[in-house]
């Protein structure tokens, strides 16, 4: 232990010498997000300050080895640099689907030359990537997708539609499942592969969604090329060629991991200040200290029953996992539960804000921030797989039901 | 009372719905709402509805009106929530109409009710003042000032508020905000000196209006029904805005799973319809019961506002409460089983979920009228 | 309309005559029930008289035909019939499977011979009937039925099991659905047969339910017979052989139509005393009158809307069948609706019931009334088609979903 | 505190598992109603349970006891659960063991607790007076009579009344029903002259007991804790109740599922088993997650309790709120989806939901707790 409190230590004191004043505001908002690549434009000095010491420390990547731009740290020391920043209330250098998605497929898929060329430009900020997996026609059923990539010799010829690509109009790169082998079946054909956006067959188009706009985008190949090699034996296919879907299974298990384990907007559901005191505040109450709205408080109060017993079970699954218990499968389920919970909180938000909260555009309602993000809870449980196929899920993996 | 339409009332459904179809249907929501349109509804549209006896459907014959009572203009709103149709109906042809007719005295009725039915003059009923419906809640003051009153308080969610000519407002002659007594319908000109009307456009696309009164000053003539007693004429108009947006959104439900019904039976995935899988049909089956509760209970709602207006209460509490919930229900699992596309500005089903949750909130949601029946039944 | 009035005044005049003053008590439950039948004991001579008066008069099925035994009555004027025995508070002279079943059975796919033959004692109340269809693995799958009948020249040899065969232990006669030819496919195979129970190849036992005693049976058949003809014409058969699977369709949806367009215990949930108001006695109020209990109150509110909006419905489709209008398969959204409700009513019953309706045994409970009626409850969405089976249909027949 | 069990935690479940399944299985507890058993549980049974430290699980090794905490308590009950095993170990050894750990004074503990561990006296736990839970609704007397007190009132809902020789019983010293204040616990011998004690069979087959206190004389020594001040500690034993309850039911739920699992899997229906089909399908899965919230929130309470047992209130509130809902709907959808074989008496699904209707209202069912939960964080 001795060693890790040594290392706490040293981080602290690197953190508080490093770290900008600006930067220790604990500002973690979509809009003080530092995303990276070529198109962006830092906020401000010390937000590229900040990024560019982090970088070159590793611990803009911490977990990643450090001949990839990493810090090279354990898990445990991850940690304990996580729980210092929180300290100094310092803000994340950089976010990315490059270090949430691609990285750890590339580690865990890549050839060293692909790890050694891609990695440390997302570990640096430089490049930002985008992900393109769903299309119009294969949604639940991912594995329909066909988005043609053609052999042609010196380089893959790419034609087809993704949707749902989050950023791609402010990204650089692309990762793409894409149809190799429209002969094999269907899981058999596909390959993961990583394509320049940077060229005239690649276009973007903004996706608007019933919550107003969205970092979601089309994202259209047009006859768009990737070299068999973007630099000398570093392949544009991680993994095998027509064994993409392995890497892809890989991704949605993760990513489902990531939107089960955050799950932070339940956790504030529970926080000290619950949905019955902050409807109390807007309701009022009745004499005696209820709610006002009757029934609005029994709604309420059955939600916290099961919103708090959900944050437990989160943190039981945790602990379970950390125990080397636990099923794997059980993030389907934390996935599903958590996002259904979470559009339910939202409706008695709704509810509770009454017409106040029924205004669209003005100051009064930050132009209908609540109304915006209850629409926006409607697509958790569609994104990152539906409701129904984390059910599908748990039936067979887990229920181990027959034909599921 | 058959709980079927008449006759006639099925000739005006068929009627309104080709219409409606071809003049207003839901791309015509969108393109208001693109073009920012200040009105936020089309008056030329309105003028064609009038023409057709819509905007006259309560007012008797006498005044010009189509006189086809609260079913017929419940079949038509039932067919605007179907195409989410942007217009005046509610305040102007519904609650305004209705408290005219039921409230106001002849030498009123006179001046109000043909300009109604000609689609002259715009209305708008102003009623709650925070941000849960509660008429007994009004604080705005009447207070007595000469022969006359003097308004003020500011009212919220007034529906149409921005574009009324003349507006009906609930203010307290008497007594204090919570109670029943006390309260008094006035009829104030829009344009009169200290009021101020903020429009405020909602989540749907629809407009409403925040108006403050401030000193405004208002004559005998002006108060509609009786002084200090208009708590009970407020509710038998209010009931009737109710069963209305009850039949709007039974129609917004019914579209909304129609279009998801023929969704399932088109969107492949895993190699089939996506409408094979049972658990999807289940959903739809029980959704499917649910709204034809809902029809049920709005029909009888209407017919009972027709027949024993006074006693009209409770069934249109049961209309508003059943219709809200099953509405709301009917956008999720709309949106939900349209996956991805559903989540799209771009689709139309988003529109219906949105008009859904502020017709659902306007005159009290599912909890308050569920509450309201509780009390009416004693527990 | 003078013609019906006229009925209507004769109709009232024999009944004052006729009736019994015993028999004018409107009692209606189960106890009071008069099944006849070669083992039924009549409760009182006053019972046995009106079962004969009504009999003689064809009013026991007083829309049958009369040379079947009936009164030959119009629609209109079975209607004024039942309004006048209500207004006298008569009972019910009779009831019993082969009113309710194999008369409507007969009636549409009998030969003459074969209604002349067992539609009078039916209505004399002289033969009780028993329905057979259900088996241990044919439950919702009801066409996946095994139980044997062969072909043995001059008569059928049936072995086999039935369940839920209701009242068997005290009837004369079954109507049985059987397999007659193994090898068609499922619905191809089957016929609707007739057979007497007094032999020694037929036996029944009751089932004990989770409510406790039921009157349902099983049913074996053990080399049970019966001949070709029950008498000179008359097959044992009803319908062709090997086509009994369409009297048995009728007689479900016929049966589903009498469930969901009964749904009395619907009407009694919203009688004037709702239970809201039993509630309110049995577990106290607030001061101001509230429910003491807030999140129950809450739960009888959002039940006492569904089930006044259900009850509206069934109305409505009433109205609408008699206007003409209407989709047939309704019936099977307010079997679904219904029994659903219902069983929802009774959770919220010993919901607000509470301990002392937890009693199982004693006079304080009648020996656990209402937790039998619950535990009953739970049987509704089961028998008569599941709850499951209503949903397909209604996917398939009403929203014509695919596969469905 | 981790939320998971600890090695020795779980070497206890899996002997009791094992024990129970052996040793009282549904079919032990089929018998002991088919045979109308007098004490409605086995005593050789309860004797084996006293030898192996169950008895006594949470009773401190000065006393003879396990000393395993409210977790080993609780894994106790899950697993008595699963088998539906008819025992006193609720009001004896949850109920009785806490009230002499945590209220009683010196000379009771050492008087009751090596009887407790030793399986030599039954104990029960008397507090409702009415169909409903309510503590503070006690009204029952405790007249103040010399040095001591006489004792009058009707006790209802007395889990294992019938069989205890002694009885707690909360009562009211001062103040009036309604009222935290003034409520005091005795410790009566159930054989004390004014005590007569009714048998009640419950819908699940277990027992309790309807119990008459006329005049019924205490002394100083009888009390247990402060005079007037009982109400703090009776919600706390009454927590320990409510976790073991919730423990039970969890088990209880989570045996029902397995059952109905394994059901679909075998079932064959429309050719093939009906475990195939979607619809049920999910909702197997929705039940298996609510069944997994029921988990954590029952092993936090019963850590709670342990850990900060004067603060585990609300989480004993949630897990008992939590598990009573989803243990009824485990019921239910294990009923309807065994279809008619579920409602027959020879299976034993039934059972299942006889006991859990019982234990869910036992100390507060799931509109009892969530109010209170609404209570305690201020709405």
């Amino acid at each position: 232990m001795s060693e890790l409190e040594t290392f706490r230590a040293e981080a602290r004191q690197w953190l508080e010498e490093n770290c900008p004043e600006e930067m220790r505001d604990g500002a973690a908002g979509e809009e003080n997000i530092c995303w990276g690549g070529r198109q962006w434009r830092f906020q401000s000095d010390a937000q590229k300050v900040w990024l560019e010491r982090m970088a070159q420390k590793g611990w803009t990547v911490p977990a990643w080895p450090k001949e990839y731009g990493g810090g090279g740290l354990s898990k445990e020391e991850v940690k304990v640099l996580k729980e210092e920043m929180r300290k100094l209330k310092c803000r994340s250098p950089l976010e990315s689907f490059g270090i949430w998605m691609l990285g750890p497929a590339l580690l865990k898929y890549g050839t060293h030359e692909q790890k050694l060329h891609f990695l440390p430009p997302i570990a640096r900020g430089e490049i930002r990537w985008c992900q393109g997996y769903s299309e119009p026609n294969a949604g639940s059923d991912l594995a329909s997708l066909q988005c043609k990539c053609e052999d042609k010799d010196d380089h893959w010829l790419v034609n087809g539609q993704k949707v749902w690509t989050s950023y791609a109009d402010k990204s650089d790169w692309i990762f793409v499942l894409v149809r190799t082998d429209p002969k094999a079946t269907k899981h058999n054909g596909i390959s993961f592969i990583l394509i320049d956006m940077d060229q005239k067959g690649v276009s973007t188009k903004p996706i608007k969604l019933i919550s107003g706009n969205s970092p979601f985008c089309e994202t259209f190949f047009d006859d768009a090329t990737a070299p068999k090699e973007h630099a000398p034996g570093v392949s544009a296919i991680v993994g095998e060629v027509n064994r993409g879907w392995d890497v892809a299974k890989y991704l949605l298990t993760h990513e489902r991991e990531m939107i089960s384990g955050g799950a932070g907007s339940v956790g504030n559901a529970m926080s000290s200040r619950g949905m019955g005191q902050v409807a109390a505040d807007e309701v009022g109450r009745e004499e005696g200290g209820r709610l006002a709205d009757p029934l609005l408080r029994a709604k309420i109060a059955q939600a916290e029953v099961d919103g708090w017993a959900f944050l437990l079970t989160l943190e039981r699954m945790k602990d379970e996992a950390k125990a080397g218990q636990g099923v794997g499968a059980n993030s389907s389920m934390l996935k599903y539960y958590g996002t259904e919970y979470n559009k339910r909180r939202f409706e008695i938000l709704m509810d509770m804000g009454g017409s106040e909260e029924l205004e669209w555009e003005g100051e009064r309602t930050a132009d209908g921030k609540r109304a915006r993000n209850w629409l926006r809870t409607k697509a958790n449980s569609i994104e990152g797989g539906t409701s129904e196929v984390q059910l599908n899920i748990i039936a067979k993996r887990i229920l181990e039901l027959p034909g599921a | 009372m058959s709980l079927v339409l008449t006759e006639e009332q099925e000739m005006l459904r068929d009627a309104a719905h080709g219409f409606l179809e071809r003049n207003a249907p839901v791309s015509a929501l969108r393109k208001l709402r693109d073009e920012n349109n200040p009105d936020g509804f089309s008056r030329d549209l309105w003028k064609e509805m009038a023409e057709m006896g819509w905007a006259g459907i309560l007012v008797g014959e006498t005044h010009g009106g189509a006189d086809f009572g609260f079913v017929g203009a419940g079949v038509l709103a039932e067919e605007m929530g179907r195409t989410l149709t942007a217009s005046p109906f509610l305040s102007t042809s519904i609650l305004a109409a209705t408290a005219f007719n039921k409230v106001a005295n002849d030498a009123q009725k006179q001046e109000n009710l043909p300009k109604i039915a000609g689609g002259e003059a715009l209305y708008a009923l102003a009623v709650d003042e925070a941000r849960k419906h509660g008429p007994a809640k009004t604080a705005m003051q009447a207070e007595k000032h000469g022969n006359g009153f003097k308004l003020s308080g500011d009212k919220t969610f007034v529906a149409d508020g921005h574009v009324a000519d003349k507006i009906i407002v609930a203010a307290r002659s008497a007594g204090s905000a919570g109670e029943q007594d006390g309260l008094t319908l006035f009829l104030v000109d829009a344009k009169a000196k200290g009021v101020s009307v903020e429009r405020t456009q909602m989540v749907d696309s629809r407009n409403a209006a925040r108006i403050r009164f401030d000193g405004v000053e208002a004559t005998g003539e002006d108060v509609i029904g009786e002084v200090d007693g208009g708590y009970m004429a407020l509710e038998g108009v209010l009931n009737a805005g109710r069963a209305g947006l009850s039949a709007e959104m039974s129609g917004s439900a019914q579209q909304a799973f129609a279009m998801t019904v023929t969704y399932l039976k088109e969107r492949k995935q895993f190699g089939t319809e996506i409408g094979t899988f049972q658990a999807l049909q289940h959903r739809a089956a029980h959704l499917y019961s649910e709204i034809e509760l809902v029809k049920s209970a709005v029909l009888k709602a209407l017919q009972e506002l027709d027949a024993n207006y006074g006693m009209a209460g409770p069934i249109c509490s049961l209309a508003k409460a059943k219709a809200g919930e099953v509405a709301k229900l009917a956008s999720q699992e709309a949106v939900q089983m349209h996956g991805g596309i559903g989540m799209t500005d771009e689709y139309d089903i988003g529109f219906f979920m949105k008009r859904i949750r502020v017709a659902q909130e306007m005159f009290g949601d599912g909890s308050f009228h569920a509450d309201r029946l509780a009390q009416m039944r004693g527990y």
